[in-house]
């Protein structure tokens, strides 16, 4: 027996430098959230514990870590504790085909785009097992939701990631980035505004985030499918919450903002920067728009979003081919 | 034992563990999952025979791939046909919709 | 087989092996849709094993995300209950016969695959993506066209089925 | 032709719908950029109490804690909370030479003037009852109540919040007579 290989244990580097960053991301991305909730508000957010409240969201999960877990009566012991933990290990796989300087890829296939796709499904997974074992009502309200959201904005969100690679003719996300040049004018949001459009709303939808927070929408049904969640249980979810966002944000910014290319600065650092401007949006949006109805949410996504996708698909094919032709 | 072998056991227990369900399940969503057990059997059995022998490969996955485009549509059609069941009858139960009479 | 490959293939085994137990025997039919999840996730690293990673990722996208979401619809919607479609299991003679029937077929079928080993050429092939896709066009397109066509009508047929009447028309 | 005019319009309103999402936007940056208005309380004092209401007080008049009110008791009556009592001041004891001339006036047939002080000897308050809902200020013939703007009355017990509002009011003039205990909230007020 030969030593570990080496593709094997670049993998095992990664997925541990995944987990350290989604839960340091989890804690800045909260803090980063009420921080800049607040200052919408004109409120000054946190600000007690470490200068300018830093420390905030380190407390709340020592807090959280240190709660008791709690299990509703007649709930579905095993499935219970299944969902959190199946929401929050698919995302640490998301993160291994992101690429974020060049050659700066935990994991270099093929098929990166088409990885991150399939595991973000799983995610609707544990939001229906959590609404369900959780014997409540409202839980399952809410994660009837999420599945029928989630569900119906994969669709726009595969066709207008499709229409990029169709351009970039490769699933890998390094070499989609490589196809795209230093400046604004050569990024692919140039040549597919609509893609990006709709893959950013549909980013909502996936991530659940406000306007489209539906099945954890607080006013109507407490806190959607994970009511019943006390401590690290919820925890998770949240955590889970963050990470997604910041996956999405990454493959947009990496298929339509040029990845790490950028002037002046080092790769990685147009890349963090590019993510948390997005995200910041993602924030922002948080903040001023309303909670969308249910059906207008659907309306949205199969009436909207989803033809303009097809058309753009259709579109993009089409003049991919003419210029094969020319 | 070859590799190819080992597989092939593993489908074949996909497709026993499927069948069984189906033959001893009593409400339809319990055969439907059992159903998708025995199309896992035959894709996982495919794709293992067409990897591993100089069978053509491309011809192997692409049928596990209809396989599951036929699994996707056949879920969607029993999940109607669910539906209207539990609207006639109340139930999915098997012995309970055994009745001809319309 | 590597020594990696080994350990993981015993460990898809015994995933595959809990989630179709689970799939087959929970009183539960949710219980039974995370045991199908599993044994789908095990198919997929056998797939993953076998070097067709596009097959593992469509499997993990149509399998786990769309149809165990159709599948858990199916329980909702049919309204069952922890204890209530499974609840009672099936009467003694019944459980014998299909334990005959699967018997009988998966020692024919056992029998075959043991005493009749194909010739194998021990390492799985590597098939590209690129390649995939030229298939899909060409040689097998008229099954590709069939399939969406399959797709299409019975996506219509249930619509038309399940369709809720309004108004007494 | 009224197809494509319904389409024309529809479209329209898409694009002015999704011009509106961004107008929200700008308007959230907005915010998000101008300074803020929350004081970091206990850090930083507050300042602008112009529109706190806190407990009640007397309006004093001009002569320094003498307070305007003629302790007609119309307040008391109109409180709904009973959290007000006027005592009022008993008539000081006549000299004899005014009991005198009382009597003289009473044998005139005129009415004798009342000597009676009219201001309060205790305005008792209890700020534990009270509901601040300024009844007693509308029904104050003379305007001798008022809402303090403290924001920072606190206390121990119960009784600490059982003020007699005219002791505040001397308290607050600084006249003789000054009891500690009796205004807790006295000296803080501001606006």
């Amino acid at each position: 027996m030969n030593a570990i290989p080496a593709e094997l244990l670049h993998i095992v580097i990664g997925l541990v430098a995944v987990a350290a960053s989604v839960g340091l991301i989890g804690l800045v991305m909260v803090w980063v959230e009420r921080k800049v909730a607040g200052h919408i508000q004109r409120r000054p957010g946190p600000f007690e514990v470490g200068p300018s409240g830093v420390l905030q969201p380190l407390c709340d999960a020592l807090k959280l870590v240190g709660k008791q877990l709690f299990m509703p009566l007649g709930a579905d012991p095993i499935l219970f504790w299944l969902a959190p933990v199946l929401a929050f290990l698919p995302v640490l796989l998301l993160f291994l085909p992101l690429p974020v300087g060049d050659g700066l890829q935990a994991l270099d296939v093929n098929l990166g785009l088409l990885l991150i796709l399939a595991f973000s499904g799983l995610a609707v997974l544990s939001v229906l097992l959590a609404g369900w074992a959780s014997n409540n009502k409202y839980g399952l309200l809410g994660a009837a939701r999420g599945v029928a959201q989630s569900v119906a904005y994969e669709i726009p969100l595969l066709l207008s990631v499709l229409s990029v690679s169709f351009v970039a003719g490769s699933l890998n996300l390094a070499t989609v980035v490589e196809g795209q040049g230093t400046w604004p004018w050569n990024w692919n949001i140039m040549t597919q505004p609509l893609a990006f459009l709709i893959y950013f709303v549909s980013a909502f939808g996936e991530t659940n985030r406000a306007p489209f927070d539906l099945p954890e929408a607080e006013s109507e049904l407490t806190a959607g499918f994970h009511t019943e969640y006390s401590g690290m249980g919820f925890g998770l979810f949240f955590l889970a919450e963050y990470a997604n966002m910041v996956v999405v944000c990454a493959v947009a910014t990496a298929l339509f903002l040029g990845g790490w290319h950028g002037p002046v600065l080092p790769g990685p650092v147009w890349f963090v920067l590019k993510v948390s401007s997005l995200m910041l949006l993602m924030v922002f949006a948080r903040w001023t728009f309303p909670r969308v109805r249910f059906d207008q949410l659907l309306n949205i996504n199969w009436k909207w979003l989803l033809p303009l996708a097809v058309a753009n698909l259709l579109l993009t094919a089409f003049f991919v081919k003419l210029a094969q032709f020319a | 034992m070859s590799a190819l072998t080992l597989y092939q056991l593993v489908a074949l227990i996909l497709l026993m563990a499927g069948l069984f369900g189906i033959a001893q399940r009593r409400s339809l969503v319990g055969m439907l999952i059992s159903v998708e057990l025995m199309l896992n059997g035959a894709g996982l059995s495919i794709v293992a025979a067409s990897q591993l022998t100089p069978a053509n490969a491309v011809l192997g996955q692409l049928g596990t791939l209809f396989v599951m485009g036929l699994a996707a549509a056949e879920a969607t059609l029993v999940l109607a046909i669910i539906v209207v069941i539990a609207r006639r009858f109340g139930t999915t139960k098997t012995s309970v919709v055994s009745t001809l009479k319309g | 087989m590597e020594d990696m490959a080994k350990i993981a293939f015993g460990l898809y085994t015994l995933i595959i092996l809990g989630g179709s137990v689970l799939a087959v025997g929970a009183k539960s039919l949710v219980r039974a849709m995370v045991g199908l999840i599993a044994t789908l996730l095990g198919v997929a690293g056998m797939y993953m094993l076998l070097n067709s990673p596009f097959m593992a990722l469509m499997q993990i996208l149509i399998y786990v995300g769309a149809i165990s979401v159709l599948i858990f619809f199916a329980i909702m919607l049919t309204r069952a209950d922890a204890g209530g479609e499974e609840a009672e299991s099936a009467p003694l003679r019944q459980n014998l016969l299909s334990l005959l029937a699967v018997l009988s077929v998966g020692g024919i079928l056992g029998w075959l695959v043991l005493t009749r080993p194909l010739a194998t050429t021990g390492v799985p092939v590597e098939v590209s993506i690129e390649k995939l896709g030229l298939g899909l066009l060409g040689p097998y397109g008229l099954a590709f066209e069939l399939i969406s066509v399959v797709l299409l009508v019975s996506m219509a047929g249930a619509v038309l089925l399940a369709w809720e009447r309004r108004n007494g028309k | 032709m009224t197809v494509v005019k319904v389409m024309m319009k529809e479209a329209l309103q898409t694009v002015s719908d999704l011009w509106s999402l961004m107008v929200g936007l700008n308007v959230t940056k907005r915010y998000f950029l101008e300074p803020q208005i929350t004081v970091r309380y206990p850090w930083k004092e507050v300042h602008n109490l112009a529109t706190f209401k806190g407990h009640l007080e007397l309006v004093s008049s001009k002569t320094p804690g003498k307070g305007k009110c003629i302790s007609c008791g119309m307040c008391a009556m109109a409180c709904p909370s009973n959290c007000l009592t006027v005592v009022k001041r008993k008539a000081p004891k006549p000299t004899p030479e005014e009991e005198q001339a009382l009597a003289e006036a009473k044998a005139k047939g005129e009415k004798p003037k009342d000597k009676t002080p009219k201001d309060p000897e205790k305005f008792l308050y209890d700020y534990t009852l009270c509901s601040l809902c300024g009844t007693c200020m509308e029904n104050c013939p003379v305007g001798a109540l008022d809402f303090t703007g403290s924001a920072y009355l606190a206390g121990y017990t119960r009784e600490d919040f059982h003020f007699d509002l005219v002791q505040v009011l001397k308290n607050q003039a600084g006249l003789e007579g000054v009891d500690e205990t009796a205004a807790p909230g006295a000296g803080q007020s501001e606006g």
